[in-house]
């Protein structure tokens, strides 16, 4: 049995070992958790949330949101979808309101993850504001991760770009709500 | 011709005035022509142009939507068919009702707002001109509920109306050449116009949309002539920019004080603290007194607008000339479910308790009909026109409804079940009142809403809202959604109702030949005998109906019936049901047979090859 | 059947009882064991291993907060430990390490053959070791519950902690419950079943008592935890509103179910401790206990008590003042209980004659950390002191007095005890002396400076704290403090490694203690006694000297006359009470079901943690066949009687 | 303490009180039983800390809930009749039968009250409520499930026989538990269908 | 001597606890005086009876030490158990009277003497504290934030709510521990008998910055208070010239609130009345413009986790909205 008794030893020692080293290394990744995404040069509009607020850094189509996989990101995400009022547009469950449909695959402005981020930094013409002012890239990449934490975007495309699909009219104007 | 329907409409005033000495016993069975009416009540048709023509939104400055034409009767109607139709191509909720002026008709779209003009007297009919005002693509974002226009306005030769980027717009109504255009406010801090501009008296009374995104409402007046604002008066902030003075009588001590604007909200909150106007105006020709609704607070959240939030949701008499306010009153107070104060006021008279009474009539969201007299603000009745769970009764003392503590929102707390929801049970959308009858005829809801907080932040330009909401009938999963109902003003009590499964959302017209017409927003038309709601005719078309019918003689001498079906706005919280129609931007016209000037023949292609002959 | 005769009829039989208990050698055997003596030592051996593991948690902790603003951990990995240290201590070593105890001693005390049910046993064995492995499961990947152990939603809910860290928590306890049921079930059974003729009621050892008062505690608390665990976990993946605020949860609803549990649970820590040293005081100080019966009747009435207690960890919650007072007052009352048990032992070592060895300087220590943690959990009965001294240093020192005072000393002190009877070696005294005086200083300094922090206001579950706070000093006193007691625990191991290798051989009963299981040899046969012994005092083995009453007991393989039950694998079944024999119990063979069993739980655990459908149904359906295997009734002859007297 | 003199005879294993199976089996029922307590505790709880009516969307309809009581009490009836016949004259035959019939009766109260949760129109996750009555129902549900699954085997293990004379425990202990079951959804019917009606 | 290790700790204790900002051992005011009696009282019946005890157990071990035989003890245990009867009817007393005093005191604190003029309401959040002060009209209502700032000799209730996870209001020098429940409002009071500034802090585990969740407790003469009320009552002193007020409109403005302006943002505390605030970041840092600085551009660093993050502004940016804030009287 004394084989026995080594072999196990020997099973806890590397168990802990790999364990404690596992940890060490995650947590340590997890405090590590700032994304540095370049801040766009200059600042364009003074008006809070303008109609446009300048040019998002011209980050290629095949940029993926490097907060994609971390579930904080997604629940903060959608915290912030809430209390910066996206919802109030979009609808609480993102299945459009004032503003389109967040869950399906029909994007105006295209769906990839680094479309998203442009539509939310510079604003589009038909009342969705610029953010790029008020929102830092961490912030904004954490409402982009919840978007695609909803299942309608599309994977971040390393190659070329295709022009996106035309404008929805009748999920344009969604109207959940009233005055 | 023209005359002999003067006298017509003359006849059936008189006939109701007569109607008055004996109060209504009959019961709506046995439905004679010569019954009297259930309430008494009358109302002066000022303000409503030419008998065969339809000159402003609701007809006349009472707000009756009321028709001395009756060509069409409860024997004809049933062979009603479409006579022709328009399209204007846009894809929003259609709730205007067109304008017939002499021979043209005046249609104005949603967003892009696009003005037409049509001659009635040619074949089609022709479109005399188009104007296109080109508002900011951003405003559309910034319409809480659809990019709508609910009216526009006609007024000594011109077609007034706002755009939905916070402009009003004059058109001249012969050539559809711009006359003037003054902006109002600024679309990017969430402000729209959809409100139907309002002439009376010489000035073009224009109100703001945007209570769900913490704007600042107002109502302004502008000259008809040059578009010049003579005064705005404004909902919240101190009695300066209410326009309130010394000779403000509110009925009610708990709406006297100074700048209860300001003192009945948190510190400096007023600012955000919506009250827009962006209902029907009705004038009162000889106090010369308008009245007009304003919206809820800002934000919808309760919890962070402590106090009565004056005056949000509430009803404001204003002198034209000046803009000051002769009194006030608050329907709901600390609004906590968004039942706006917005809903049209019907100006009637009618003998209460026996009294001979000069009232105005509100059918308000929160669920109460009022009787309000509308030369002191006092409630004279308010009741239940349909189901509410909200109050346990109202305080006639006070004039406050009693709120059921119970389903007061706190953030982050799920309310199962609050009625009605935020839309009321019933909207913005117009009822329309018979003289004959003596009733309202209003599309009502039977609904219900699931209701949970969020605390929100003001973002200038973006929503200032926090209800997260489901609407569900009344009646459970396959109740119905809506009807039209028949209201006796005098008596505050329900005559008759027709169950519709879906909503009701358009406005209601009455004839003189005892016939009411109104539209679902599952596309079915309706007429309905005006005495005892027996649906005489119905015609599905092509959308749902939020649009306002009317009824015009056309050159031709026939009497037509026009209705937009185009549906959108707050009827959208039915889009998941089935049998739902899709959006639609066309107006119908109806005639008997569906006839028509210069028909088929005149119109026909060898005529027009004729003229192409060498 | 047969009767005792003369010595080689003896051997014959305990060649043949060998025979029949014997486990068969090989991997085979190690996994399919019953043995009550094997099982509990793998109880000891796990459990120790646990808290070792919490007890370096424990280190880096102390570590980080040796000097203020220090940033060794970050928030999230210090969240981690603590939870996992509190974890850890409380669910995977205080229990079990007692478990291990009762599993091991219990039938020899008792002088039976094995526990009720064996294959429960062996079951609850391996169920606590997965379920063990699964509450670490999430650790490597640097997601390992960080709520606390107590876990208050919603913190632990989704929206505030999104990742897997707190599944694995609510999974882990509902999973470890079973084993913490099961084992109280058996343990309860046992008592009323399997006890040697005459060992009635009130000559039970004070170790027993305060298992079977432990485990009927934890067969009526630990259903709520497995309950609130699984209300969270359904909360968390299937948006249900037990405790959501939003659509009508409650989170104090989690409060009332976690303490309703928890307070019981902290008394099923801490009574079979104290009956350690009731019985093993004693034999140190060459005398019985002093009041046998008050302290038997005070270890009952601590629980019944504790189940009413459980809101005074929610004093500052905002209950009605009334209630408030309610439960202030009964947390109180239950310290007279304590009390008397306390003045038992300090009774016992007044009127004694003391031999200081290694065991009774433990057992001494303890009770001085016994006073300490109950004069502190004095004060924190107080609802309105307490509500300064809730969630302050204070409570970590009162709560570390309690669970290291009156659970690791006479554990450590057990284990010297009983180690000879485990192993049949001595463990070396010397060293065992510096094992005590190590850890008892290191201890102190360790945690009493957690008093002063906590009245100076250190809130706990803090990752560090101002240099303004002036607590600097006092935590580097802590911070050394648990490292000396690090040491302990470690000579301690060594003095193990030692002395199994050449510690001084034992013989049956080194201490000449009076209890059952001293009288068969060291480490005992398989079979426990080749007679089963016939009980006629509360001190087998001191009658004669004692010399209370005319009975004896009948004890030894060479007995007169006596049971041997050496045709099957049988053993004697008694009334509940006056311990009648009255059946005679067939007990089940060696089985890797249990085993396997266990797995199944562990890959179902793990199906519900990835909400893997499949996998759970197909584990589901595993376990279902192999119960039924378990379970299925052997064919029988007809009625059969065995005589036992001639 | 036992006189040596007189001489003794011992049963080996037997039922009841003297079988430790018996024993086990009342622990079971025990830890079980207070695991409904804290789940009507904690329904009864969340009911009272509502603001709204508790249930929010008035009482639960009793059309089939009262017709499916009287199914499972049946049940009871039926099996305990079948173990009464067995110990009395060992037919085996009836046995089977009467445990057939109780696994029938089992079945179609779990198949009503499946019925009777599809037409609530709530989901676990609705709202507290539906979350408190579901898990409540639930949980004594997968009892019934176990239960029956219990009498399934003993039925299976009936027909081959393993059952003669006195070595009936496992028909015992089975009925016990099925027993226990049905006495708790006496009390699961009681709080969560028969007070809302009254509250 | 074994008792003589607490008993030296025990001492320093003595010294200790009145010297920290957090220690309620020689707290004042009708709340926390008669619980620091309290503790005194029950801290000097506690270590009483370890003394008691520890001395019995050493007198015990020295007596038994001198016997040597290791032959069983028979002794009639009757004189013993009296003993222990002794024993536990004293201990008993002393249970019942700690007992009673604690009811008494609480009987004592429950409510205040008089009845309370002014009225608090306190969210905690992920990691810091809102505090909204409720006036005679809802025009009085203003919100601030991680200071509240009372009257002396004035009871002041305190409603307590929670905006997400379960957090504990705490200000040790005036009295005990209330949580904040989501869903629930728990009001508890407190009352301050000396001018002065008093630190509070969340006592119930809230997550990763439950350590960085302070406030502070500003207690002014009662026209010092008045004076303070009426300057918060004003709209915020902002010019809109300023190019601080510029980039905060479009840095900052979205999470927080500067009342009379555009910015209405909840998320982060209201800035209205910031330059009165004695610290920032929930008690972090002392409120000075370099600290505001280090804040606004090391925020994640000084505080791992917080809700507010990093804006990565230009240096010149954030010198202009420190200086913005810091005129914010």
């Amino acid at each position: 049995m004394s084989i026995g008794r080594l072999v196990i030893a020997l099973i806890l020692l590397v168990a802990v070992g790999s364990a404690t080293a596992g940890w060490l290394v995650m947590s340590h990744r997890q405090a590590q958790n700032r994304i540095e995404v370049a801040y766009p040069e200059g600042v364009a509009a003074v008006v809070p949330l303008g109609i446009s607020a300048g040019q998002a850094p011209t980050l290629n189509i095949g940029v993926a949101n490097p907060l994609a996989d971390d579930p904080n990101s997604v629940q903060d995400g959608k915290k912030l979808f809430r209390t910066m009022n996206c919802a109030s547009c979009h609808g609480y469950g993102a299945t459009g309101g004032m503003g389109p449909n967040l869950t399906d695959t029909a994007w105006r402005y295209g769906g990839t993850p680094i479309e998203v981020y442009k539509s939310i930094y510079e604003g589009r013409p038909q009342g969705m504001p610029a953010w790029g002012n008020a929102l830092p890239p961490q912030t904004v990449w954490q409402l982009v991760a919840y978007i695609q934490s909803l299942g309608g975007t599309f994977a971040a495309r390393p190659v070329s770009y295709t022009s996106p699909s035309p404008a929805n009219p009748d999920q344009a104007s969604q109207t959940g709500q009233k005055q | 011709m023209r005359v002999l329907l003067a006298v017509a409409a003359m006849t059936a005033a008189t006939g109701s005035v007569q109607a008055q000495s004996s109060p209504a016993q009959s019961s709506p069975e046995q439905s004679s022509p010569a019954q009297a009416s259930f309430s008494g009540a009358t109302a002066s048709f000022a303000g409503a142009g030419q008998p065969g023509e339809w000159t402003s939104q609701a007809r006349d400055y009472a707000n009756t939507r009321f028709s001395p034409l009756d060509q069409i009767t409860r024997e004809t109607v049933g062979k009603l068919q479409v006579a022709w139709t328009f399209s204007d191509g846009t894809q929003y909720g259609h709730e205007g009702a067109p304008l017939v002026v002499g021979d043209t008709m005046y249609v104005v779209s949603p967003y892009p707002d696009t003005a037409y003009a049509l001659d009635l007297s040619q074949a089609g009919p022709a479109i005399k001109w188009k104007f296109d005002p080109n508002p900011s693509p951003q405003a559309i974002g910034k319409a809480c509920c659809d990019a709508v226009i609910r009216g526009w306005a006609y007024a000594d030769g011109k077609l007034i109306y706002n755009l939905l980027d916070d402009h009003t717009v004059a058109v001249d109504a012969a050539t559809g050449k711009e006359v003037w255009r003054t902006q109002m406010d600024d679309v990017a801090k969430g402000v729209t116009m959809t409100q139907s501009a309002f002439v009376a008296d010489g000035k073009v009374f224009v109100g703001n949309s945007g209570g769900e995104m913490g704007v600042n409402g107002w109502l302004a007046a502008l000259d008809v002539a040059t578009g010049k604002e003579i005064w705005r008066a404004h909902a919240v902030g101190p009695d300066k920019d209410v326009r309130i003075d010394g000779t403000f009588k509110p009925f009610y001590d708990w709406m006297k004080g100074k700048d209860l604007g300001v003192t009945t909200w948190p510190a400096d909150q007023w600012h955000t603290g919506a009250g827009a106007s962006w209902g029907f105006v009705s004038y009162d020709e000889q106090t010369k007194t308008i009245y007009y609704g304003t919206s809820n607070p800002g934000p919808r959240v309760p919890l962070q607008r402590p106090g009565d939030n004056l005056w949000t949701s509430a009803m404001f008499a204003r002198d034209p000339q000046t803009g000051m306010a002769k009194w006030g009153y608050q329907f709901t107070p600390h609004d906590q479910w968004d039942y706006d104060g917005v809903n049209e006021a019907v100006l009637l008279d009618m003998p209460i308790d026996g009294k001979m009474r000069q009232t105005l009539v509100h059918f308000d969201r929160n669920t109460y009909a009022y009787t309000i007299d509308r030369n002191t603000g006092e409630v004279l009745l308010a009741d239940n026109f349909a189901y509410q769970n909200w109050s346990t009764g109202f305080d006639f003392k006070t004039g406050r409804p009693i709120v059921d503590p119970a389903l007061e929102p706190k953030p982050e707390v799920k309310l199962d079940r609050v009625c009605p929801p935020d839309i009321g049970q019933k909207d913005w959308e117009p009822p329309a009142f018979s003289p004959d009858t003596g009733l309202l005829y209003v599309g009502v809801f039977n609904i219900c809403m699931g209701l949970t907080n969020h605390e929100v932040s003001y973002i200038a330009g973006t929503p200032y809202d926090g209800m997260e909401m489901e609407r569900f009938s009344v009646d459970g999963p396959d109740g119905n959604w809506g009807g039209l109902l028949a209201w006796d003003p005098a008596h505050g009590k329900k005559i008759w109702e027709i169950p519709e499964k879906f909503m009701v959302m358009s406005g209601v017209i009455a004839t003189a030949s005892d016939l009411i017409f109104y539209g679902t927003t599952d596309g079915w038309f309706r007429a309905a005998d005006a005495w005892t709601g027996k649906v005489l005719w119905s015609k599905k078309l092509g959308s749902g109906i939020i649009g306002q019918p009317i009824t015009y003689l056309g050159p031709d001498g026939r009497q037509y019936v026009a209705v937009a079906a185009g549906v959108g706005g707050a009827a959208m919280v039915q889009s998941g049901r089935p049998g739902f129609l899709p959006r639609g931007n066309t107006i119908y016209v109806f005639s008997v047979n569906g006839e028509t000037v210069q028909t088929a023949a005149d119109a026909a292609p060898e005529a027009i090859g004729a003229v192409k002959q060498p | 059947m047969t009767i005792g005769v003369d010595q080689r009829a003896a051997a014959d039989t305990r060649q043949t009882l060998l025979d029949i208990w014997e486990t068969e050698p090989g991997l085979y055997g190690w996994l399919a064991t019953v043995d009550h003596k094997t099982i509990g030592i793998r109880y000891l051996c796990t459990a120790f291993f646990f808290l070792i593991i919490g007890g370096v948690e424990a280190l880096v902790m102390r570590v980080q907060l040796a000097q203020p603003d220090l940033k060794v951990l970050s928030p999230d990995a210090y969240n981690q430990l603590f939870s996992m240290h509190g974890t850890t201590m409380m669910f995977l070593y205080a229990l079990p390490m007692l478990s291990g105890f009762s599993n091991y001693l219990w039938p020899l005390m008792l002088g039976s053959r094995d526990m009720a049910f064996p294959r429960l046993n062996a079951l609850s064995y391996w169920v606590f070791l997965f379920a063990g492995i699964f509450l670490y499961v999430s650790f490597p990947l640097g997601q390992a519950p960080n709520a606390g152990w107590f876990s208050y939603v919603p913190n632990a809910s989704l929206a505030y902690d999104p990742g897997i860290n707190m599944d694995v928590f609510a999974l882990g306890l509902i999973f470890l419950g079973i084993s913490t049921v099961v084992g109280s079930a058996n343990f309860i059974v046992t008592l009323l079943r399997c006890r040697a003729p005459g060992m009635s009621v009130n000559r039970l050892p004070i170790l027993v008592w305060g298992t079977l008062t432990a485990s009927v505690a934890n067969l009526l608390a630990v259903p709520a935890v497995s309950l609130a665990c699984a209300m969270l976990w359904l909360d968390r993946r299937y948006g249900t509103h037990f405790f959501e605020v939003t659509g009508g949860g409650q989170p104090l609803l989690w409060q009332h179910l976690f303490w309703v549990f928890g307070h019981p649970w902290v008394y099923a820590l801490v009574l079979p401790a104290m009956g350690i040293v009731s019985d093993a005081l004693p034999v140190f100080c060459r005398r019985t206990l002093v009041g046998y019966t008050l302290v038997a009747i005070s270890t009952v009435s601590t629980m019944v008590l504790g189940f009413g207690v459980w809101v005074h960890h929610m004093f500052a919650t905002g209950l009605p003042v009334m209630s408030l007072s309610f439960f202030s007052a009964a947390s109180f009352v239950i310290a007279i209980p304590s009390a008397i048990a306390m003045f038992a032992w300090i009774a016992t070592i007044w009127t004694g004659k003391l031999q200081v060895t290694t065991p009774f300087l433990f057992f001494a220590g303890f009770i001085m950390l016994f006073v300490i943690g109950g004069v502190s959990g004095f004060m924190t009965a107080s609802v309105a002191l307490d509500w300064q001294l809730t969630d302050t240093y204070f409570i970590v020192a009162h709560l570390h007095y309690v669970l290291l005072g009156i659970n690791v000393f006479p554990v450590i002190g057990g284990l010297h005890f009983w180690f000879p009877k485990m192993s049949g070696r001595i463990l070396d005294d010397r060293l065992g002396k510096w094992t005590f005086w190590t850890m008892f200083v290191g201890f102190n300094a360790a945690f009493f400076p957690m008093h002063i922090t906590g009245l100076m206001g250190l809130p706990r579950r803090i990752y560090t704290y101002p240099a303004a706070m002036g607590v600097g000093w006092l935590n580097l006193v802590s911070t050394i403090g648990a490292f000396v007691f690090a040491v302990g625990v470690l000579l301690f191991l060594i003095n193990v490694a030692k002395s199994l290798r050449a510690g001084q051989a034992a013989g049956n009963n080194p201490w000449d203690a009076p209890t059952l299981e001293w009288a068969t040899t060291s480490p005992p046969p398989v079979y426990n006694f080749a007679t089963i012994p016939q009980v006629a005092s509360r001190y087998p083995l001191w009658e004669d000297r004692l010399n209370e009453g005319e009975d004896r007991s009948v004890i030894g393989e060479a007995a007169r006359d006596g049971m041997v039950l050496d045709r099957d694998k049988e053993t004697i079944g008694v009334t509940p009470l006056d311990a009648e024999p009255n059946v005679v119990l067939k007990m089940p063979g060696d089985s890797v079901l249990p085993f396997l069993l266990s797995v199944g739980m562990l890959v179902l655990s793990f199906g519900l943690l990835l909400q893997a459908i499949w996998l759970v149904a197909a584990a589901a359906v595993c376990e279902f066949v192999l119960l039924a295997l378990w379970l299925a009734p052997m064919p029988h002859d007809a009625v059969e009687k065995v005589e036992i007297y001639d | 303490m036992t006189d040596l003199t007189q001489e003794q005879f011992l049963p080996v294993g037997g039922t009841g009180t003297v079988s430790t199976a018996w024993w086990g089996m009342v622990c079971l029922i025990a830890t079980e039983a207070i695991l409904f307590v804290y789940l009507i505790f904690s329904y009864i709880y969340l009911g009272s800390q509502q603001s709204g009516p508790w249930p929010p969307n008035g009482p639960p309809s009793l059309r089939l809930v009262v017709p499916n009581t009287v199914i499972l009490l049946a049940s009871s009836v039926v099996v305990a009749w079948g173990q009464r016949q067995f110990r009395r004259t060992g037919n085996t035959p009836l046995l089977a039968l009467a445990l057939a019939g109780t696994i029938v009766l089992g079945a179609t109260f779990i198949a009503m009250q499946v019925v009777e949760w599809s037409g609530k129109g709530i989901a676990l996750s609705t709202n507290s409520y539906s979350s408190a009555f579901f898990l409540l129902t639930g949980v004594h549900m997968a009892h019934v499930a176990v239960g029956v699954l219990i009498l399934a085997m003993l039925l299976i293990w009936t027909i081959m026989g393993r059952f003669r004379g006195v070595h009936h425990e496992h028909i015992a202990l089975g009925a016990l538990y099925w027993h226990f079951v049905d006495a708790v959804w006496l009390v699961v019917f009681i709080t969560a269908y028969l007070v809302p009606q009254f509250s | 001597m074994r008792s003589a290790v607490p008993l030296g700790f025990a001492a320093f204790s003595l010294a200790g606890c009145s010297s920290s900002p957090l220690g309620y051992l020689d707290a004042t005011g009708p709340v926390g005086g008669p619980i620091a009696r309290l503790g005194w009282g029950l801290i000097a019946i506690s270590a009483g009876v370890c003394i008691v005890v520890g001395i019995l157990l050493v007198i015990a071990l020295w007596r038994g030490q001198r016997h040597a035989d290791l032959e069983i003890k028979t002794v009639d245990d009757t004189a013993a158990i009296r003993w222990i009867g002794v024993g536990v009817a004293i201990s008993t007393v002393f249970l019942i009277g700690a007992a009673v005093w604690t009811l008494v005191t609480v009987r004592q604190i429950r409510q205040p003497a008089s009845a309370t003029a002014l009225s608090l309401d306190v969210t905690g959040q992920d990691w810091w504290w809102a505090v909204k002060y409720r006036g005679a009209d809802p025009a009085q209502d203003f919100t601030t934030a991680n200071q509240l700032v009372i009257p002396v000799d004035v009871p002041v209730q305190i409603n307590l709510r929670s905006r997400d996870v379960i957090h504990s209001f705490w200000v040790p020098k005036l009295g005990g521990k209330m949580d904040m429940i989501p869903s629930r409002t728990n009001v508890t009071w407190l009352q301050a008998d000396k001018i002065g500034d008093y630190r509070g802090q969340c006592g119930e585990f809230c997550g990763l910055d439950h350590a960085f969740m302070a406030f502070d407790v500003r207690v002014l003469s009662k026209p010092d208070y008045a004076a303070w009320l009426d300057r918060q009552l004003l709209p915020a002193a902002v010019s809109a010239g300023e190019p601080g007020f510029k980039t905060f409109m479009v840095r900052c403005a979205v999470c927080h609130t500067i009342r009379g302006t555009p910015a209405g943002g909840i998320l982060g505390p209201d800035l209205s009345h910031f330059a009165e605030r004695e610290t920032i970041a929930a008690g972090l840092l002392p409120n000075t413009p370099d600290n505001l600085v280090n804040w606004i551009n090391n925020t994640q660093t000084l505080k791992p986790g917080a809700k507010m993050p990093e804006l990565h502004m230009l240096a010149a940016e954030t010198r202009d909205v420190a200086a913005f804030l810091e005129g914010l009287k």
